[in-house]
């Protein structure tokens, strides 16, 4: 939408911006703090380790949203893809796994598997939206549904991974350090997107299809193909986050991504990436992530009266993301 | 050339001919919600007959139709202005937890009857004004400030009564539920009522024009010296409102207070409103398309249950059903830009 | 003419952002009945004055009186009060009201009986504003998306008039930012009738233009700007296009405005063919031959056709009929994508709406079009993006704190030479260029017709349509006419014999 | 699943506290928690108790905090110092997990849980969350047949359970024996995909076998929650007004039930069941709108877990030696009719949180 813009909005000092800029990564610093302050074992070795793996899923599916996001677009099916992937990898594990041999052969098969789902699933959402211009939010909140009639339909019922299978699987469980090797796993996915993102002509298509698709569709970018690929990655990350999710809970359920839905939503909105395209990046998503879980592990520590919990998570969210929101650009519209 | 037409088009012909096209295309676009409404009634009438068209399911229909269609009132100005909610199940769960907790009721001794009802109501109005002033003078995306107070909401609904949801013994609102007029039950008429006023707000007040103005352009109405941000922050108050009322009812209708009562209104509303003919980027649609909307998404959920199909696929077809009645709505091309 | 009241004056209006003078201390007087003209180039303090003049901004010192009385408006709707009304260069109405509801918007109260608005006055008393400004056609319950940008126009200043009438006799003050840019000729005029019609009743009318020859044809008087400041006030009685344009630029300027000495007789090879182009209810039988080293003029009304063949060239559109062939080779492009892969690339004429991506930097912006030759295999590499950013901002003369700078924070002109450097960056064959200089100053222009006989040297090829007449016909190699959807003329403008204006025009209408 | 043999129809008081008079033959189950037998230093130090549930906003769920709380009331009583919190996991799996390793994370080896695992998958998974920190907890409701507490010994002290597919029946049962046999009945299925719903379905399904002239006239899914049961049985009683019965997965959904059948004036006509026994429904139940609810006993599930619990990390019983059938066992569950309800509502729960295996049915 076009703007006569302020001009003396736009021109003050640099430095005032860069430092609104870095002011919006303080909301984490401003959490650890003040949790570490409550309980000095925030920071200890044992919660660091379930800080530093357990974000792993949520910090993939995040990853994919980013991506969606800059295109000015949502995907609220990610959520429910999760859930498909999930059922699929312990349904591959558990029936197809013994006959493959060794437990890793068939987690691999099982990712392989998965992610190929979240590929086709990402392919339609992208078509639908693409050819037929249903607009995203609306076109994934329909697959949405669809792929939760999908995820029952594979499994009804919840279902563990067999015991004999477990060795497919531990590998979520180790750590160096205190950092998992998930969370490793994790950090180098978002380093692969990152370059994606900013480093090849799709991340800066993205870019200018958030900005002002009409002009960048003149100017000769490929838009469809980039939403499209676009849509894709963020049903690979939702089917990795599932992935994950199944070795994590050791199991499958037919629900497990739902509640991610608009979790992912807002962990990226707080890493700082804007609802309506164009602005921010995955290394943002990655400060947003850990903003959630931190908030989240955090008010296990304070014991927070379990009346009260959603109550305080909701102000927590509601400060951190006053505090992160980028108003270093002015003269922009805030939907 | 060879094959001689008999009268070639001249321009003015075909750009006539091209404007009736697009013309009937719009037409069968704006009717689309209507013909996808009609589509499902015949489908399931064919399918389920007397079951489903007789008049105690009709009833059925309008009894819970009325909560969906208040929520997704609220919700349509919020998305007319470009903006959206995500906060209902709090603020719906909230305002009938409330009203359990606020009138005579078999756990706690406040019976503040008709002002308890208000006053559950106040909640969750004062929550839309809280959405909105935040979301407007913090600058944060509406968004993330609904999805906050969803869990606001939803916290102050559950230790409004810890535990055991409060029985409503008021004699009237135990009544209500109960109560019919012409048929139809109070409930629906309170629904109506409602839309009754915003269609009003929508079609004869200023306001009505600067909803429709905020989510086109909001310099236009800097340009005339209305405040853009009292526009935005009254939508949200009235979407509370609205919630609010509708929370109120679901509260009366299950006969308790229940914060559980806003679970799962969220996404049927966005897509209700959206399925109606209600454009996400603002600007486009109403209270009226909001309307077969909603019928539509009510008449499917009835209509699915009646014909007993699996709930495991039921969502799933939901979700079809979603996807096609908006692909047949939404402006088609390539320059079409669609977010 | 005798000298009639002043109507409104500013004096010594000052206005800096931070440490950046936009406005060093300009006056402006304007007379009852006068029509004023404000030229001046991008950036000379135009835009910021009528800002502050409608109340969208403070000034920073300065006075002001509106008829006698003082005047500070703190927003518009205080300057509507005071009987200060201006036309905005972006069109601010709401495309989903109608007509009637945009005339009076912000102003329903007026029509409200016990808090209804009664629609049926509001629309009869829209009719009668439109009437008073010869749009009478125009049905005020028709929604605003129907019409057409000209249409609008005339509905908005429609709107301007009726918000600024005053009832105590006093006289009301029209500002007008560029509002020629979207109209066609017929339809200029009829603003111009209007504009005197207006100024014949009293009123002052406040006029701005990049093109100087609507302000010597409709202003009474001119005031010429230069970098935050007034160069000089003249009667148009008293000026010429050279002089204006000396006046701005601080140098004159001369027949090698448009370098005709520097046109290059086109080449032999067809680089571009259409052959019975056509889209179905917009234009037909359009065929054309671009050689290389050749600039190829289109001219025609809007609503001619014209905007719609640039855009099935660079393949926004598909053609319905015809055939579109590159280097010989058929081409039949889905997408802007694919013609871009065949060399051609179209620079739009809706800056904001088309051409920029406000939330990029510049240099995103000028890679944007040629991404595969700032790329090693799968990556876009940044030191090569920077670099030729550089470059271009010094040669262009961008005005931005250097090539990271997002473009939003840019002025329109400077945003409009990004636009253009993308194409330079590009390095396509063939640019379809849809009104290249539209609302760059006159010294960028120059510069703008340097760098395209540059390329015509190169051996590139260009469709142009120009942003006057003028610059159509002094910058192309051949001049095609389109009148409704069809070709309706050619001529052939060798740099020693250009066509005149009158048989172009003639071709037109 | 492991079957439970004997079906319990015990006077709940008798259930709770009759482990110290009827003598049973076990001694375990007698086995007392000795304060004096209590070193100082864990006197003082502060262990954290945690139950971990699924939403608050479930009246039954409710009940398991307050069974904390009463027992946290023990705990005064003998000196040991704590402090305790509810991990609400809003019926997200993942969450659960996530809550339960970031307590135990803080508490580490003096954190002492009941959970009740969002579903039998996760099981383990909480498990092994103490296990990993060095604290102690108990599970109940939900496990994976091929895993349980002996895999974690002894970090995992025990697995109990009502056995839901007997309760799934026990209601299914009364209500069919209320319709006399035969008629129409509406089913409210919990939420899908969870296993407490499933399993109380089967057990409906059995009861179905053996009533032959009983016919499902719809069944479909109201997620436990009383909202989406109410439209569903409206919608039911608008082409089957002749409906028998509705069995309900829970009691909230029965609540949903009840309003609808009020509104259509079949309230006591048509035969409501529901498990968890809300307040409400046996109300119902003793007032003759509802046929049946199962009571479960939150406060016996969260107060005795804890406290044995709470024994293993005091070091008053070693779990290396407890028998397996003192590791996995089910707890009372209570059929709650006309017969019972008014005095299943004037009880006052007490207990005896001394002897912690008090809590075994058998």
């Amino acid at each position: 939408m076009s703007q006569p813009t302020k001009p003396g909005a736009e021109k003050g000092p640099r430095l005032r911006d860069n430092l609104v800029k870095y002011f919006s990564f303080s909301a984490i610093v401003i959490l650890v703090v003040g949790f570490t302050l409550a309980r000095p074992n925030f920071l200890g070795v044992a919660n660091l380790k379930t800080l530093l793996s357990d974000s792993a899923p949520l910090l993939i599916m995040a990853t994919g949203m980013t991506l969606v996001l800059l295109l000015g677009s949502i995907d609220l099916s990610m959520g429910s893809v999760c859930s498909v992937a999930n059922v699929l990898t312990v349904m591959i594990i558990n029936e197809l796994g013994p006959q493959l041999g060794p437990p890793a052969l068939g987690a691999v098969v099982a990712l392989l598997a998965a992610a190929a789902f979240g590929a086709v699933a990402g392919l339609l959402l992208g078509f639908v939206h693409v050819k037929l211009k249903v607009p995203s939010f609306i076109a994934s909140l329909g697959f949405m549904s669809l792929w939760q009639s999908v995820a029952y339909l594979i499994t009804a019922a919840p279902v563990s991974v067999a015991k004999v299978m477990w060795g497919g699987i531990n590998w979520f469980k180790v750590t160096f350090g205190v950092v998992g090797l998930s969370l490793v796993l994790a950090l180098a996915w978002v380093a692969v997107a990152y370059l994606f993102q900013s480093r090849t002509s799709f991340g800066k298509a993205l870019y200018a299809i958030g900005g002002n698709e009409r002009a960048a569709r003149i100017a000769g970018t490929r838009v469809d193909q980039a939403k499209i690929v676009a849509f894709v990655l963020s049903g690979v990350c939702a089917a990795i986050g599932g992935y994950f999710l199944a070795a994590k809970l050791r199991s499958s359920a037919p629900t497990v991504g739902d509640p991610f839905t608009l979790l992912i939503v807002a962990s990226v909105a707080l890493g700082g990436t804007s609802l309506s395209g164009g602005r921010g990046g995955v290394l943002g998503t990655v400060v947003g992530a850990f903003t959630v879980s931190v908030i989240q592990n955090g008010m296990n520590f304070i014991k927070v009266d379990a009346y009260w919990q959603s109550i305080v998570f909701g102000f927590f969210v509601l400060a951190a993301v006053a505090i992160s929101v980028d108003r270093s650009t002015r003269g922009l519209v805030v939907k | 050339m060879a094959a001689k037409q008999p009268t070639p088009m001249t321009i003015a012909e075909e750009f006539a001919a091209k404007v009736r096209r697009d013309g009937q295309r719009e037409r069968v676009m704006r009717y689309a919600p209507m013909i996808v409404l009609l589509a499902l009634v015949l489908i399931f009438t064919a399918a389920r007959g007397a079951a489903f068209a007789s008049f105690t399911n009709m009833v059925a229909i309008l009894n819970q139709l009325a909560i969906p269609l208040l929520v997704a009132l609220g919700l349509t100005f919020v998305i007319m202005i470009g903006g959206i909610d995500l906060s209902i199940n709090g603020t719906v769960g909230m305002a009938a937890a409330l009203v359990g907790v606020l009138v005579m009721n078999n756990r706690f001794p406040l019976n503040l009857g008709f002002l308890g009802v208000l006053l559950a109501v106040l909640g969750s109005v004062l929550v839309g004004l809280a959405v909105g002033l935040i979301h407007v003078y913090l600058k944060i995306p509406s968004f993330m400030v609904s999805f906050a107070f969803m869990y606001v909401c939803k916290g102050l609904g559950l230790l409004s009564y810890a535990g055991q949801p409060p029985k409503i013994i008021d004699p009237l609102l135990v009544a209500l539920p109960k109560t019919y007029w012409l048929g139809i039950p109070f409930i629906t008429w309170v629904a109506v009522a409602v839309l009754l006023v915003c269609i009003f707000i929508q079609e004869y007040t200023a306001f009505g024009r600067y909803i429709y103005a905020v989510g086109t352009d909001e310099t236009i109405l800097r340009a005339v010296g209305v405040s853009v941000n009292r526009v935005k922050v009254m939508v949200f108050t009235l979407a509370g409102l609205c919630f609010g009322i509708a929370g109120v009812l679901y509260g009366i209708r299950l006969g308790q207070g229940d914060v559980t009562a806003g679970n799962d209104l969220m996404f049927p509303a966005q897509a209700a409103v959206v399925v109606g003919g209600t454009s996400l980027s603002g600007g486009k649609g109403g209270v009226t398309n909001t309307i077969v909307g909603v019928l539509i998404m009510t008449v499917l959920a009835n209509g699915l249950l009646l014909v007993g199909v699996n709930s495991y696929i039921k969502t799933g077809i939901e979700g079809l059903i979603i996807l096609t009645a908006v692909a047949l709505t939404v402006a088609h091309g390539a320059k079409v830009v669609s977010k | 003419m005798q000298e009639s009241k002043v109507c409104f004056s500013a004096k010594g209006i000052v206005k800096h952002y931070g440490a950046t003078h936009a406005l060093k201390g300009v006056d402006l007087e304007v007379r009852e009945g006068e029509i004023v003209g404000l030229v001046g180039e991008n950036g000379a303090g135009k835009s910021t004055l009528l800002k502050i003049i409608i109340g969208a901004e403070n000034p920073s010192s300065g006075q002001m009186t509106m008829e006698d009385q003082p005047y500070a408006p703190k927003n518009p709707m205080e300057a509507n009060a005071a009987g200060v009304g201006m036309v905005f260069q972006e069109q601010s109405l709401i495309v989903n009201l109608s007509v009637g509801q945009n005339i009076f918007f912000g102003h329903e109260r007026d029509f409200r009986r016990y808090g209804v608005i009664n629609w049926p006055r509001m629309y009869k008393q829209a009719q009668r504003v439109l009437e008073e400004v010869d749009v009478g056609h125009i049905n005020p319950r028709k929604k605003v998306s129907d019409l057409n940008f000209a249409t609008r126009q005339m509905v908005e200043i429609a709107k301007v008039m009726n918000v600024t009438q005053r009832t105590d006799g006093r006289k009301c003050m029209i500002l007008l930012d560029e509002p020629t840019s979207v109209l066609s000729e017929e339809e200029t005029e009829n603003l111009f009738v209007q504009m005197r019609k207006i100024a014949a009743c009293g009123h002052a009318v406040v006029f701005v233009s990049h093109r100087l020859d609507e302000i010597l044809e409709v202003t009474d008087r001119i005031y010429v700007y230069k970098d935050g400041a007034s160069v000089g006030s003249l009667n148009t009685g008293d000026a010429t296009e050279p002089l204006l344009y000396e006046m701005m630029v601080g140098r004159s300027t001369t027949s090698e405005y448009y370098k005709l000495e520097r046109q290059v007789e086109p080449q032999d090879a067809v680089v571009l063919e259409a052959k019975g182009l056509g889209l179905s209810g917009v234009f037909k039988d359009v065929n054309f031959a671009l050689r290389r080293g050749e600039v190829l003029g289109v001219c025609g009304v809007v609503g001619s056709g014209k905007e719609d063949v640039c855009e099935v060239l660079c393949g926004d559109q598909k053609p319905t009929a015809g055939a579109l062939y590159i280097h010989g080779q058929k081409a039949d492009f889905q997408s802007p994508a694919q013609a871009l892969a065949a060399g051609v690339l179209m620079i739009p004429k809706e800056r904001l709406v088309e051409g920029i991506v406000r939330t990029l930097s510049v240099e995103d912006n000028i890679a944007a079009s040629n991404h595969r030759l700032v790329s090693k295999g799968p990556f876009v590499l940044a030191a090569r993006v920077r670099e030729q950013a550089l470059r271009l901002i010094g040669r262009l003369r961008i005005k931005t704190r250097g090539p990271k700078e997002l473009l939003m924070q840019l002025s329109g002109g400077n945003q409009q030479k990004v636009v253009f450097s993308r194409a330079l960056a590009s390095k396509c064959e063939i640019l379809i260029l849809n009104h290249p200089t539209r609302g760059v100053d006159v010294g960028a222009k120059e510069e703008f017709y340097g760098l395209i006989r540059d390329m015509m040297q190169e051996g590139k090829a260009v469709i142009l349509l120009g942003d006057t007449l003028d610059e159509c016909i002094g910058m192309s190699n051949r001049v095609l006419v389109m009148k409704d959807g069809r070709l309706s003329g050619a001529f052939d403008a060798p740099a020693r014999g250009k066509p005149s204006q009158v048989d172009v025009v003639s071709a037109m209408m | 699943m492991k079957r439970i043999k004997v079906l319990l129809a015990l006077v709940l008081a008798l259930a709770m506290v009759g482990g110290g008079t009827l003598a049973l033959a076990e001694e375990l189950k007698d086995f007392t928690i000795d304060p004096a037998k209590i070193p100082q230093e864990k006197l003082d130090t502060v262990v954290s108790l945690a139950v971990s549930v699924r939403g608050l906003e479930n009246p039954y769920i409710a009940t398991i905090k307050v069974g904390m709380e009463m027992f946290a009331v023990y705990l005064d009583s003998i000196g040991q110092k704590y402090e305790m919190q509810v991990l609400d996991s809003g019926g997200d799996s993942n969450k659960e997990v996530d809550n339960m390793r970031q307590f135990a994370a803080n508490a580490g080896g003096n954190a002492l849980a009941y959970s009740d695992p969002n579903e039998n998958a996760i099981a383990y998974s909480l498990a092994e969350a103490m296990a990993e920190a060095g604290g102690f907890i108990g599970t109940a409701w939900n496990k994976p047949a091929d895993v349980g507490p002996a895999d974690l010994t002894p970090n995992w002290v025990i697995h109990t359970s009502p056995d839901n597919v007997i309760n799934g029946y026990n209601t299914a049962k009364a209500l069919f024996d209320y319709m006399g046999g035969k008629g129409k009945i509406f089913v409210c299925e919990g939420m899908l995909g969870n296993t407490a719903a499933i399993d109380r379905a089967k057990g409906l399904d059995q009861a179905l076998a053996e009533y032959p002239d009983i016919t499902v006239a719809g069944r479909d899914t109201g997620n436990w929650a009383t909202a989406e049961a109410l439209t569903l049985v409206e919608t039911w009683l608008g082409k089957d007004p002749d409906v028998g019965g509705v069995w309900c997965a829970n009691d909230n959904m029965a609540t949903g039930a009840l309003q609808a059948l009020e509104k259509a004036g079949l309230k006591g006509k048509v035969g409501v069941t529901g498990v968890d026994a809300n307040t409400d429904i046996v109300e119902a139940v003793r007032d003759g709108f509802a046929v049946a609810t199962v009571s479960s006993n939150g406060y016996l599930q969260g107060g005795y877990t804890l406290a044995i619990c709470y024994a293993a990390w005091a070091g008053l019983i070693d779990v290396t030696t407890l028998p397996p059938e003192y590791r996995e066992f089910a707890t009372p569950a209570l059929l709650i009719t006309k017969e019972n309800a008014a005095e299943y509502l004037s009880s006052v729960p007490e207990f005896d949180f001394s002897k912690p295996f008090a809590c075994k049915a058998d």
